[in-house]
């Protein structure tokens, strides 16, 4: 299965009946194509849309209607419109269940990086200081090492903080991670690796949950 | 109340030079076409804008800071433009990133006279480096000021003359604070109708934030990313 | 999304002795009646009440009074009702009075993760003693704290089951704000319609701040001050 | 002339074209119906309504539709509802051009006593701090003694006041009163008064304009 997918499939088991969830731009995104059945969810997108639905077709495509990747969306039947003012008001209130980021960077105390690269172009924070500030659950989606194998999961994070002890669980390819008090639980590992594979490229300190579950 | 003015060139021509400027609109969406294309048109030079983004190239407020008349940008997430990117890390062109909430409700408190206020956003962040942080009820925030302008430009859906104003779906987004925020809002609308058609209970943005109003159009409405599915 | 709840009983009964609760309204205008009602019934006790105004005698919040149900009220204008007073003046009734506006921003604050806000209402006066007052820009502020609740009471015009709300004309006042604050909403509606009936850009409160929703009805919906003119 | 009717009409003349404008509860409300000629404003009441229109026939009497005095009016074409805190963010945040209100004291400095008298019973300042502490420009208009004869122009205010340093004009019955900077100036006596009759039910200190105007 496609690195990629493996993470939406795993993090859209997250999701619960009755959420108001925001998804992040790029891959968290995608996981409101996934969502099991029985489970029924609001997304919540920052621009000022509760409701969000799926892609248009192309006689549906709104320039007024987009999502905060700005990409054309629909809204589903019961669906409101809102400021950016009230849209964060939400967020920053906790009225948001879940949210799924991704990342560059997470550390054992719960500690996130994900908008910025000294020395590389910054293009800004968006919403994602607000989100990790004010959701319920911040579930952190992205792939367990770098392109060149560099570990995310570290002691420390060494990228600029997007929010301190904020993440509440890490899904990658690899491994379902918890940020506990006591420190970072790996509760789950996938299928096709093992837990020596994500020892490796993990260097940050954890502990294993008993049983340890495949996904 | 009549706060109808002839066109965006009129309303434009109010504004001075190293004015602040605030500009609604979230990406392309929303946001209001024509009083930046007249702004343009003026030339008008050494603004401050305030705006969530920054336009792309060749539309929106791209088209200002290709023609160098944006000394400052005040925004959230910047980057779909290369002139942008180009004039940012040459440094002729100041930015200021702010996380979107604090964005969002330092524009409000700038309209709400709130003089500051604590938000949890960005504690312990780059975002806090030199301001207030403070502890209540066990959680840790950080002190933000207002944000306020000298004209804010903003895009309605429908409005009347007393200034009263709709807007359609996500086209909302800072428009409706940013109109409350500065000492001159200019609405252009797509609709202008007259007081009363907009049902009382309807109204976003009550006339009492706007000083001057026009029909604007055609509107190109570009879209930045158009994402469609088979149907 | 089925937030829908049988009845006003139903609802009441999720709320234990002591709670605090919220409750919409401007004088009479716009209360939760069903909600109040079935409250009185209930006979719950020990209540704190955020409310505007605290109804009159034999109506509104005054039947709850009179069944000595409150125990402490925060409110902005009291007084048009002698139950209350007699209460208040006796001190049976803890009495919390708040500017109004101080008491809106307070609740707004509350549901929007506002950890504390800086406002110029009140300063210099009995309502800034014990508060931390300061000045920005050459403006004097007072410190003051959201406002939260265990529960809000919602009265709105048109709902469906997800939660979302509209308004009738100034019946709307303090309901908005009061369904952010509260960890459970409860609101009545006096049309409840399918998803999708109510206009995405009319909702006033998005579905995400109910919990609860129900038909209410029939309303007496008293006046205080009936002025008419001839015609 | 009815006292009353005199201050009303003389804080009519306050009234600027197009000024948004706050008529506090009891007299002050009642410059609604004597808005001069060739003067468009619209009025705002703090319970969530810009555009108040004129009292309603019986037929039109709506239940749903009060002001802040919460007696029923009607609504302007042109006029919009909004919430308390969107009410007061209006207030606050210095957009209401005027407001009128009532008072008990107003002394030398502009500090204003209009919400509480101690061991009496206290209803409460509803919207009057935020409205002094917002405005741009706060009227008082009120008689210009006690029924007794106690000036209610004091060097400072005995009451507890509502706000400090807010008060820019006092609309009486016999005198209007400017704050400013260096103090008191008296502008106007009415018709039927002297400048003596002024002093003798002013306690606060005072200069004269010159000339100075009748009204």
């Amino acid at each position: 299965m496609d690195t990629r997918l493996r993470i939406i499939r795993r993090v859209a088991a997250e999701l619960r009946d009755g959420d108001y969830v925001n998804l992040g731009i790029g891959l968290p995104t995608l996981v409101a194509d996934h969502i099991p059945p029985g489970i029924d969810i609001v997304l919540h997108s920052e621009n000022g849309l509760l409701g969000v639905g799926p892609s248009p077709t192309e006689a549906e495509v709104d320039p007024d209607l987009i999502n905060a990747g700005k990409e054309t969306v629909t809204a589903v039947a019961g669906a409101s419109y809102f400021s950016g003012a009230d849209s964060f008001a939400m967020v920053r209130g906790g009225h948001i269940d879940l949210t799924v980021l991704g990342a560059l960077e997470v550390d054992q105390a719960g500690n996130l990086a994900n908008w910025m690269v000294p020395g590389k172009m910054v293009k800004g924070m968006g919403g994602a200081m607000d989100l990790v500030a004010g959701a319920r659950r911040v579930v952190i989606a992205m792939e367990h090492s770098t392109r060149d194998g560099q570990p995310r999961i570290v002691p420390r994070c060494t990228l600029p903080f997007t929010g301190l002890r904020v993440v509440n669980r890490i899904v990658t390819d690899l491994a379902v991670i918890d940020v506990t008090r006591d420190g970072l639980v790996l509760r789950e590992i996938a299928q096709h690796t093992t837990l020596e594979a994500v020892r490796a490229l993990t260097s940050a300190a954890f502990v294993v949950d008993a049983p340890l579950k495949r996904f | 109340m009549d706060k109808r003015i002839d066109s965006a060139d009129a309303a434009v021509a109010l504004i001075p030079d190293g004015a602040t400027i605030m500009m609604g609109g979230f990406g392309l969406c929303g946001i209001p076409e024509m009083l930046i294309a007249a702004l343009h048109r003026r030339g008008t030079r050494d603004l401050t804008v305030i705006s969530n983004n920054a336009g792309v190239d060749g539309f929106g407020i791209g088209v200002l800071l290709e023609a160098r008349q944006v000394r400052k940008m005040i925004a959230t997430y910047v980057g779909e433009n290369k002139e942008f990117e180009r004039q940012y890390l040459t440094r002729e062109l100041e930015v200021d990133l702010v996380p979107q909430g604090t964005f969002a409700e330092r524009i409000r408190a700038g309209g709400a006279g709130i003089g500051a206020f604590y938000t949890p956003t960005g504690y312990g962040t780059l975002v806090a480096e030199g301001k207030e942080s403070r502890e209540f009820d066990g959680t840790h925030y950080v002190l933000e000021r207002p944000l306020k302008a000298d004209f804010a430009f903003v895009k309605g859906d429908r409005g009347d003359r007393h200034g009263n104003l709709t807007y359609r779906r996500t086209a909302r987004n800072f428009n409706p604070i940013m109109a409350t925020a500065a000492r001159v809002t200019i609405a252009e609308v797509e609709t202008l109708v007259a007081p009363g058609e907009i049902d009382p209970d309807a109204v976003v943005t009550p006339g009492i934030y706007v000083q001057h109003i026009f029909l604007g159009g055609p509107y190109q409405k570009r879209i930045e990313r158009r994402v469609v599915r088979e149907g």
